[in-house]
């Protein structure tokens, strides 16, 4: 399969069309909505359903495997918020504050992205490891604390200590890692018992998530003039630079080609959940139209639609395939 | 019936702001609060993501003294960095004791 | 344009009473009535179980007979046992005659 | 299987028997009460799951196969509301308005009994051709737009213009559309990933979806006496007419029994899904309680309890069958 | 604390005319407004289908002169036709320029 | 397997620990929070299933297998509110309407523990009876209308009347009856049609539905103080005696390890759905406090966590096991 055919995959998956068919609900003004219940119960299914079988496979993982994975995301959850920091201060011209806030989520992980690469390399035969969302909470939490403490210390003043007890409290985290432990501790045997509603259906609801996300997006883009080209730019080329640094340290790490993969896209994405809640109590001051607009209205349809295959051919030409 | 005349005051604010907007109102002296959901478009157009909710609009019946410190605190530490909004009006209450 | 006064009665109560208190505010002569749902806390702690909902919010605008008679019943029947709260209002409305 | 078999079978089958629980639940003054945002989420998931359906299977049915049905429909997309309007201004008296509005109903489909029809023959092991979701939006639009178009025709006036705009815009027909097309370019490899949300639970879904309409039919039936004995009279025999004109042209097409019979259950029901929405728009002066109680209150649950076995019978019996 | 006086326009309608109730308060000088879910029952018995959802409550705060002419329009296309009825009251508000 | 190891698997099942991920989420004030509808959904969905389910295994059930169970169940129904009401107005000092009250909840049948009950003894590849759900409605009607008797009877006023067809027309009761029948009249063939929504998720969803009471229970926890010692040592010990009583007569019954466990869990269980609908309406005077603080936020929990292990060795003793 070439670069093209992956692509080709890649877009006309009932994943990727639904998300589609939301920007059009969104342009042709439909009176579609999606029930905020909903939209709650599904983020919350994602959320507990990533943790449980993070959880399970990490029950039977020996830690000699999962060292130098565990170790490289680390590594990304410092290297790629300060590299954002980085290039949005001195190239962007952007505040501290701004810059901070759009560092957090660059550097922390979007779910569903993160769930689409992982769909993705299951249908290309490539499945990643079974502790990827294990290595997801380890990417996000120190990623937000980070772009938190650079503020923090530019600004020297604001109440970190709260905003890490909140991101940890907050329902995303808490849910993942709570996810990761009811798995961890009941096993694969416990996974067993929930498979019918925690594994199964788990892409099909997916399905359904990315509708509403489709929705969301198209209106962000309505905000895409307020925010200027340089984050345009940002959004498009910044993913790509962090994703080649995931797939990288993955390989290093030992991880297979879906497996480093996944990283990469982890590491490429954008979170537009754990971190908004988070950047809104430290940083209350920074706009979300910079940081909802780049993270949901560029970064995130670029990854799903094309950085996911671009990524995939990275990993398997890093992993000496064709 | 013996009607009491009290002040309602209703804030309109981002869904996340709700425990602590709680907290805030019953230090300052109000006795109970009624929320309901909403979502609403004002000045600030864009709004935290989906996953934290929308706006909530928080009514509660208080004394003009109680109400006023409320908006007081609103001022100094909301109206700046959140999307926030709040009015006043007068009501007739029964049980006004209930209220202050 | 013919605005004409009227009283506007909000009734927050357990959403358990919603049947009951439709068909009394009906009986007493209130010509509709809106309702959103709520959450709150007031001098009841508890509340009964999730299952049985929060709180209603039921909006009634009528005449100020109306709206006496419907706080006079609230006062004899549900004060006492209920989480009940109730407050008027004067609003202005278009189309008067529909209300009364 | 003879026809009162038939008839056992279908109202002993859960979502018949849902329904009338709804009903049930409904006369006894039950506090049971279905979640808004679940009635939505359901609405959205049958939409969504028939275009799939359908799409995915068109993707497989060869074009010499699929137009003499699909003109068929289209036949039965101009009859039907002609018909209605028809009957409806010369015998019921009816004013051009409510006469227009009753028949945008009448011509377009029930989602709900379409889905309970094809449940019917696959339970009687003779399951209908895969591209039906297909034709339902084929017989739905066109309907819709014929009766207001007439009721234009004969007011001089109106937006008809909007109207079309809105019922290709409006969630249902967006769904079913949006559903199919990502069905189609999928196709059934990716209708397999998403099989566990969108196949399998299909008829479970369904016995949920009718104990909201059990409680919702119930209380349009308290409307019965405002609506007068010609419009229940109506609401009665019209789909009989209109059930045996749609299983004679599927026969007529060629299709199967099982096929014909649904395209009859098509033609024969009434929507209360997109046929509303559209009249609310270009119809604001009918009134709600002739076209809700008739098609709500009255069609549905004829054709969900007597229609569909009905039109299964003869279906079978202009198939040669018994 | 300088608080203003302005009037709150509360007007209750199906749901399905939310996206045209909105546009039409923009047009003639709405700066905001908020929309809770609401239910209700008034002169007209039966509502559109419930997939079109129930009623929506919409509130916003404006200048007299913004609020009568909502109210004029509210008269002029939706009272015949559809299920829709509005209030207005006074209330006091911070930061008054907000709303005008 | 010996009670330790039971308990260990008791505890670690995912439904255990996420009912412990609830109440971490409250202790540290997590912004999580379960919809409302979603939460609706669930308590619809487990009553339709546990009465779908007992329906169409009662089906198959010839009455002599059923009758003696039907009649302990009875006897439970009878003996377990009228023990509670003792207990409370001797020892307990609680005035009338408080005892009856509590009575009501400690009568009837948690039906979250009773799933958790009926998971637990299929793990433990002893699963109970398949008309186990119908003995709920069994139990649940006849408690609470004796407990409502009671305190009539020395109130001497009160429209029992009413709470009675509130009870049945009441929406737990309703869905649970109503399944049942639906049940009942579908079959084991309706069953199947609708097993990939009722019977395979069920596990799944119970998760769900615990991380809910888990943040219910810990906030009822909070009014511990409010309720006193008495009660607390009564939430904790009654669901022992009637446990045990539960387990005798079902093991007298004639009922296997599995079924007469899970009749003792429903004995020792407390509602917290029917019984308080019920209670609110003929005795509003009593304080919600305490009723549900007893029965969600110590009764619930001991059982789920505790109690049904220890049921289950009991059972297992019963019946002559190690
Ligand atoms: N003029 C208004 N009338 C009613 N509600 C308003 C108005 N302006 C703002 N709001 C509400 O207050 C929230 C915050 O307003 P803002 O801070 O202006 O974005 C909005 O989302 C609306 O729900
Ligand atoms: N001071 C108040 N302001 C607004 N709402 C209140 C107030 N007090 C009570 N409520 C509402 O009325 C309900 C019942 O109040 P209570 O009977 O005091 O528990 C509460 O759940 C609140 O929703
Ligand atoms: N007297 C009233 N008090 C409060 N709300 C009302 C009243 N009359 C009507 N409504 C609300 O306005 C909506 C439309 O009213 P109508 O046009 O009379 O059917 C109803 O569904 C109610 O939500
Ligand atoms: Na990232
Ligand atoms: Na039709
Ligand atoms: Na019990």
């Amino acid at each position: 399969m070439d670069t093209l055919e992956l692509l080709r995959i890649n877009l006309l998956s009932p994943a990727v069309l639904a998300f589609v068919l939301g920007i059009v609900a969104t342009l042709v003004r439909s009176d579609l909505k999606i029930p905020d219940a909903l939209y709650t119960t599904l983020s919350i299914y994602l959320l507990l359903a990533i943790g449980l079988k993070g959880g399970a496979a990490l029950a039977q993982t020996p830690l000699a495997e999962f060292w130098k994975p565990a170790l490289a995301t680390l590594v990304l959850s410092v290297l790629t918020p300060l590299l954002s920091y980085v290039t949005l201060r001195r190239l962007g011209r952007f505040d501290v504050v701004n810059a901070a806030a759009i560092a957090a989520h660059y550097g922390s992980v979007s779910a569903v992205t993160f769930i689409a690469a992982s769909t993705f390399v299951q249908a290309a035969q490539q499945p990643a490891e079974g502790y990827m969302p294990t290595l997801v909470a380890l990417l996000e939490v120190p990623a937000i604390v980070i772009a938190l403490l650079i503020a923090r210390r530019s600004l020297g003043q604001g109440s970190l200590g709260e905003a890490v007890r909140e991101i940890f409290a907050g329902k995303s985290v808490l849910l993942l890692m709570g996810g990761s432990v009811i798995g961890y501790l009941s096993g694969p045997e416990g996974l067993k018992q929930v498979a019918a509603v925690f594994v199964d259906p788990f892409r099909g609801v997916l399905v359904l998530f990315l509708l509403e996300l489709g929705m969301v997006a198209a209106k962000r883009l309505r905000d895409l003039r307020k925010v200027g080209p340089f984050l345009i730019g940002f959004g498009l080329l910044m993913p790509l630079v962090q994703g080649a640094l995931g797939v990288g340290l993955g390989s290093l790490a030992g991880m297979s080609v879906g497996g480093a993969m996944v990283l990469g896209t982890m590491a490429a994405s954008a979170s537009y959940i754990a971190a908004p809640a988070a950047v809104r109590i430290a940083l209350p001051q920074a706009n979300p139209s910079y940081y909802l607009t780049a993270s949901l209205g560029i970064t995130f349809p670029f990854n799903l639609t094309l950085g996911i295959p671009l990524y995939f051919a990275l990993s398997r030409w890093l992993h000496g395939g064709s | 019936m013996a009607l009491v005349s009290l002040k309602l005051v209703t804030i309109i604010a981002e869904a996340y702001l709700e425990e602590r907007l709680v907290r805030e109102i019953k230090q300052l002296g109000a006795k109970g609060y009624t929320i309901t959901s909403a979502r609403g478009e004002g000045s600030r157009g864009v709004r935290a993501s989906e996953w934290e909710g929308n706006n909530i609009r928080l009514e509660t019946i208080a004394s003009p003294a109680v109400a006023e410190k409320i908006l007081q605190r609103l001022a100094e530490i909301y109206f700046a960095n959140y999307a926030v909004i709040a009015y006043v009006e007068n009501v007739e209450v029964m049980r006004g004791d209930k209220y202050t």
